[in-house]
């Protein structure tokens, strides 16, 4: 897919915007989600509270999950609303689907963001 | 009358599979499809210009290009809705092999139509009278709901899955397969699920909704696609596929 | 060397006469190779797609086969040739079935889940079959989808220019062809060939038909030494789009509706003026509507760029926006407020009652060729019934298909095309290629108003004259008009000129079967003879091309062969058909 | 996709969203309420309920996971119908073998 193919006027419409976001955060969290397991696998085997705790006190630690949870979080509302249309027929909502994601998304981001630091 | 003439620049994709834009200035006026642009240009200014057209009111689906940057049917598309900065963009419709100029084959469109089983399999019902279906019937709408289809290839051109997966059947054979499904005169309708569920069936669909906003007749493929990945799913749970 | 396909069955056109012949062919014999031929797409051109009000068919209690026949006799001022008649009204039964049930057609349903039949001007019962009011969408793509699942093969861009005879004389051998997307000739032999190229009045200025039509199957036919007949009846609609002449929507359809429920027509200075012509104002029949509104506009009255409006606001504009959703939002697209304003109208040339003259089993004067639909003439004499086009041209179109077969059967056989014959129309094609580039667009726009102007909805002696001398003018500089020879590949240029060719060829024929006429009748006004003669002795008149290559009018007395003037199959009934022309307005 | 790999992607879908409700909560209200990460292990800590739902999740996860990554590479990169599957596959086993090792844990170990 090249880049004028990204910016293509046919996909300048909520519908795909919003599955393209999906399909990035999917991505972000396959991606992300093995080295969290591995992350949190390897710090509590080492077995020491006070190593975990560390670990989770590095800023990149701290980046990252954040990030991870946000990208859940934008993914989870997105696949909502895909199952919405796709299982209940949900079809003249979409634009509120959307909106709602988007909040929702924002809203769980911020949230982490201001008390994780 | 007296106001001086507006001129569109008009830049059109020629050529083969492969080609090159070509600049055009065509007088604007105030009753004006991108069709009769298109016809203008072949008119009066290169008369080998290449575009397809029949009805020109809507209900052939054979005029349909790319107008800057969307698959559009053109001779119901008014030049002020779609101009930007006086200038269009004309290309063929993306996903279908061109021909010359502005003119796609179809070939490939109508062969998935028939793939997905896009056509009507008589029942058993008697063949001298009319079956008795309420207007009011929940799968008599469905199928009224999505059989208008003009066959335009727009959705085809804007499902963005079409030209990622050369196997996917694409929303209007599908959106067809639907209408059939719902047809409760069929004499086949597990034989429509077999087929939207073979190669790449209905699931292949991402629900991206390009289709739904740019059938220039409103149709809903996404919601027809939904309803075949649905009813097939079922009918798999049930053990009717095989 | 021209590249030479051989099919058992050869089909132009894929209207519903072409798709329904190629169903009924194929299932006749399924060994059969049947191949259609079209200009356009399979399902995708021609007007039996673009049918919005329906087909008509005698089906409910209360209707009768008589009755839908008496109806087309009266409607068609006892011109119709009447066993066609009766076959198209004997046929429209077996066919509504066939598309519900064996093509899947949905047609619409009263609450009550029965068929809903709708009420279609000049009918003394409720009998068209419809799916909203896009019915021919519904049955041409339904027939489409049975023929791609078929086997039968599709010469898609494949524009037909003459029909070959055999070497032998003893009846057609071939059809020589323009392969359009590559501009080479293909000669595809046959051993019988079905002429469904659709007619189509579209050499006049404002005209309905699809782009496609350029009454290429007449003009073959004439070349080809056919007789046509009731070629000076030509129907036109009352309410076409007004746009300007550089619109391709100029002249398609606004539904007849807008007028049945209450729209005014409103000349230039915004006054009605139905009522000065006819005591049903607006809702008087469409020939009436027609013509008066064309004298409104020839008198002075008419709109700045020579209309009529029709307005529908004072019916409520939700109301109309609601009622009218499709012609509101057609209208729209193209930037006009039906629901709320003015829309510019004319008359707008719809159908070609006459054709190729055939008999009942489709066959021609040309043994092996058949044809059907708007091609063929004498079905509907003076004037269509609005749905019994899509009736006509499918209830034949099958009856075709059968009787090709049915010879083949019977022993037809491939003939040798007399390839002189193919040598001089390969020239005709090409010799524009050899000429100076002209300017077909002064040609086209000349016929057009040549054709409106002297040959259309009011004629006399003397505009009709002029109209002859015009074409013969237009012929010559035709004739003269070369191409620029860039490419043949999908050129739609070339395709304009040899649509060009067609086009006048046949208005001719329109034009000079009018001027035999002297009386009016049906679709056909004289204003120098502006009654209808004797229905007793009714004439219909025939045309063809002689040797020299000019075209030769006669006459010949209808044959009353099922009922008289007079008379009615219906008599005693209640609501039964009138039988004079009057009643029927 | 195929109608199965479609089930199960939409199936895990459907299962996870309640998970990642009650993930997310327990985040968030952990995070607000300032617990630090030794009370909340202290809670899961040998917590058969906490296990098996963590373990659900994990398995729906890399079962979720592989088919969508599975699709997009089929979709976006030259990789045929079987790369595309193996690799999808591959990442199930290893995305179920990593989250099992976290799940043990954060619940066992
Ligand atoms: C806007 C409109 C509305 C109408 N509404 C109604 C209605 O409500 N009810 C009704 O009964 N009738 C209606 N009619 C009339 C009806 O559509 C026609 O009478 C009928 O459908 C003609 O069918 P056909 O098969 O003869 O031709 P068509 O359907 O016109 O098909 C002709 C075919 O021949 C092809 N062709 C033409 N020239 C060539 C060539 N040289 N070589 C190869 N192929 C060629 C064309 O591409 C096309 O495929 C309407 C017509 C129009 C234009
Ligand atoms: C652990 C967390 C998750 C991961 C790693 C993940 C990953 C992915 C990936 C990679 C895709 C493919 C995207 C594509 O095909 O375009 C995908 C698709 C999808 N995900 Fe998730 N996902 C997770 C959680 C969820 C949850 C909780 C839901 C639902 C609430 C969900 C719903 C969906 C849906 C419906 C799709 C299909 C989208 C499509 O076909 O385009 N996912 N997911
Ligand atoms: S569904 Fe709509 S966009 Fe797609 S082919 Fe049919 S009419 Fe055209
Ligand atoms: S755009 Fe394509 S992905 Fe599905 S919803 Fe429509 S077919
Ligand atoms: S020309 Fe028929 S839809 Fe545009």
């Amino acid at each position: 897919m090249s880049v004028s193919g990204l910016t293509r006027a046919s996909r300048a419409h909520p519908g795909f915007v919003a599955a393209f976001i999906h399909r990035l955060s999917g991505l972000a969290l396959a991606l992300f989600l093995p080295m969290h397991f591995l992350a949190l696998g390897l710090a509590l085997e080492a077995g020491s509270f006070a190593g975990f705790i560390d670990w989770t006190n590095q800023p990149w630690v701290k980046i990252s999950e954040s990030l991870l949870v946000t990208a859940l979080a934008v993914h989870f509302a997105g696949g909502l609303r895909l199952l919405c249309i796709e299982f209940l027929g949900l079809t003249r909502a979409q634009g509120l689907w959307i909106s709602l994601v988007l909040a929702f998304a924002s809203g769980v981001g911020v949230l982490f963001l201001l008390r994780a630091f | 009358m007296s106001a001086p003439e507006r001129i569109l620049q008009v830049d059109i994709r020629r050529g083969g599979e492969a080609g090159d834009y070509e600049r055009f200035e065509v007088p604007e006026r105030e009753n004006q499809t991108v069709l009769d642009v298109v016809t203008y240009i072949q008119r009066h200014l290169d008369a080998a210009l290449a575009y397809r057209f029949s009805c020109r009111v809507g209900v052939c689906g054979s005029c349909a290009m790319t107008v800057n940057g969307r698959p559009r049917w053109t001779c119901r598309t008014h030049v002020a809705r779609v101009v930007r900065g006086g200038k269009l963009t004309l290309a063929p419709l993306a996903n279908l092999p061109v021909i010359r100029d502005l003119v796609t084959d179809m070939t490939p469109f109508f062969e998935k139509w028939q793939a997905a089983r896009g056509r009507f399999v008589p029942g058993d019902g008697p063949r001298g009278e009319m079956a008795a279906v309420s207007p009011g019937d929940k799968q008599r709408m469905a199928a009224s709901d999505a059989i208008e289809c003009i066959n335009c290839g727009v959705c085809h051109a804007a499902c963005d899955v079409v030209s990622w997966r050369e196997d996917y059947l694409g929303p209007a054979a599908l959106n067809r397969a639907w209408a059939a499904w719902n047809d409760v005169r069929d004499g086949d309708r597990n034989g429509i699920l077999r087929a939207v569920t073979s190669g790449g069936g209905c699931h292949t669909c991402h629900t991206h909704q390009s289709c739904a906003e740019h059938c220039p007749v409103s149709l809903n493929p996404t919601f027809s696609i939904a309803g075949l990945k649905r009813e097939s799913l079922k009918a798999k749970l049930r053990g009717e596929l095989k | 060397m021209l590249e030479t396909l051989r099919t058992d069955i050869l089909i132009i056109g894929s209207g519903g006469a072409g798709l329904f012949a190629a169903l009924y062919a194929k299932k006749a014999n399924p060994d059969l190779d049947v191949t259609i031929a079209v200009k356009g797409l399979v399902g995708k051109s021609g007007c039996t797609r673009m049918v919005q009000g329906g087909f008509n068919v005698a089906l409910s209690k209360g209707d009768s086969i008589e009755r839908h026949f008496m109806d087309t006799i009266v409607g068609g001022k006892w011109l119709p040739r009447q066993d066609l008649a009766w076959a198209l009204v004997n046929g429209a039964v077996k066919r509504i079935h066939e598309l519900e049930n064996e093509m899947g057609c949905y047609f619409d349903r009263n609450p009550d889940g029965s068929l809903h039949q709708k009420a279609f001007a000049g009918q003394s019962f409720d009998r068209t079959v419809h799916k909203g009011d896009l019915t021919g969408i519904e049955i041409i793509n339904r027939l489409a989808e049975q023929v791609w699942a078929r086997g039968i093969h599709r010469l898609e861009e494949h524009r037909a220019i003459a029909l070959v005879p055999a070497k032998d004389g003893s009846g057609i051998a071939a059809v020589l062809l323009i392969d359009m997307r590559d501009g080479t000739f293909r000669l595809v032999q046959a051993k019988t060939v079905l002429l469904g190229a659709g007619g189509g009045p579209s050499m006049y200025r404002y005209h309905t038909p699809s782009g496609d039509k350029a009454c290429d199957g007449m003009a073959m036919g004439l070349r080809a030494g056919l007789n046509l007949r009731d070629m000076e009846m030509v129907q036109f609609h009352p309410t076409g789009i007004l746009a300007g002449n550089d619109t391709r929507m100029t002249g398609t359809i606004l539904e007849e509706g807008l007028r049945g429920s209450g729209g005014y027509l409103l000349n230039g200075s915004g006054e009605r003026f139905m009522f000065n012509y006819h005591p049903h104002g607006e809702r008087a029949t469409r020939d009436i509507v027609s013509r008066a509104m064309i004298e409104e506009v020839r008198a002075g009255r008419g709109t700045p760029n020579g209309g009529i409006h029709i307005r529908m606001a004072h019916l409520g504009p939700e109301k109309v926006a609601k009622q009218f959703k499709g012609m509101v939002k057609r209208c729209a697209d193209c930037g006009f407020d039906l629901a709320g304003g003015n829309v510019e109208v004319l008359p707008t040339a719809h159908y070609m009652m006459g054709g190729i003259a055939f008999e009942p089993d489709c066959t021609t004067t040309l043994e092996g060729l058949f044809v059907a639909g708007e091609d063929s003439g004498g079905v509907h004499g003076a004037n269509r019934l609005g749905g019994n086009g899509v009736a006509n041209s499918t209830v034949f179109g099958g009856v075709a298909g059968e009787a090709m077969a049915d010879a083949i059967a019977k022993g037809a056989d491939w003939r040798e095309p007399d390839a002189s014959v193919v040598e001089h129309e390969v020239g005709r094609c090409l010799k524009p290629f050899a000429r100076k580039p002209g300017d077909l667009n002064v040609i086209r726009e000349t016929l057009l108003d040549l054709m409106w102007d002297k040959a259309g909805i009011v004629r006399d002696k003397e505009l009709l004259s002029e109209c002859l001398a015009g074409l013969d003018d237009l012929g010559e500089q035709h004739a003269r008009a070369g191409l620029a020879d860039s490419t043949r590949a999908f050129n739609l240029t070339w395709h304009d000129w040899l649509n060009l060719e067609s086009q006048i060829l046949v208005s001719r024929a329109v034009a000079q079967a009018a001027l035999a006429r002297e009386e009016s009748r049906g679709a056909h006004y004289r204003s120098d003879f502006p009654d209808m003669g004797e229905l007793e002795t009714t004439r219909y008149t025939t045309i063809a091309m002689s040797k020299n290559g000019k075209l030769k009018t006669g006459s010949k007395p209808v044959a009353f062969t099922i009922v008289k003037p007079g008379e009615s199959l219906i008599d005693g009934e209640a609501g039964a058909p009138p039988t004079s022309h009057e009643a029927a307005e | 996709m195929t109608p199965l790999s479609y089930a199960l992607q939409r199936g895990t879908a459907m299962l996870m969203a309640p998970l990642i409700v009650i993930h997310l909560a327990v985040i968030i209200w952990a995070v607000q309420g300032g617990l630090s990460a030794e009370e909340i292990l202290s809670r899961t800590r040998g917590s058969l309920p906490w296990g098996v739902f963590y373990g659900l999740f994990v398995l729906a996860s890399a079962i979720h996971a592989g088919i969508g990554v599975q699709t997009i590479l089929r979709e976006w990169t030259p990789l045929g119908r079987l790369a595309s599957a193996n690799i999808g596959h591959g990442l199930i086993v290893v995305l179920w073998a990593l989250g099992a090792r976290a799940v043990y844990a954060v619940v066992w170990a």
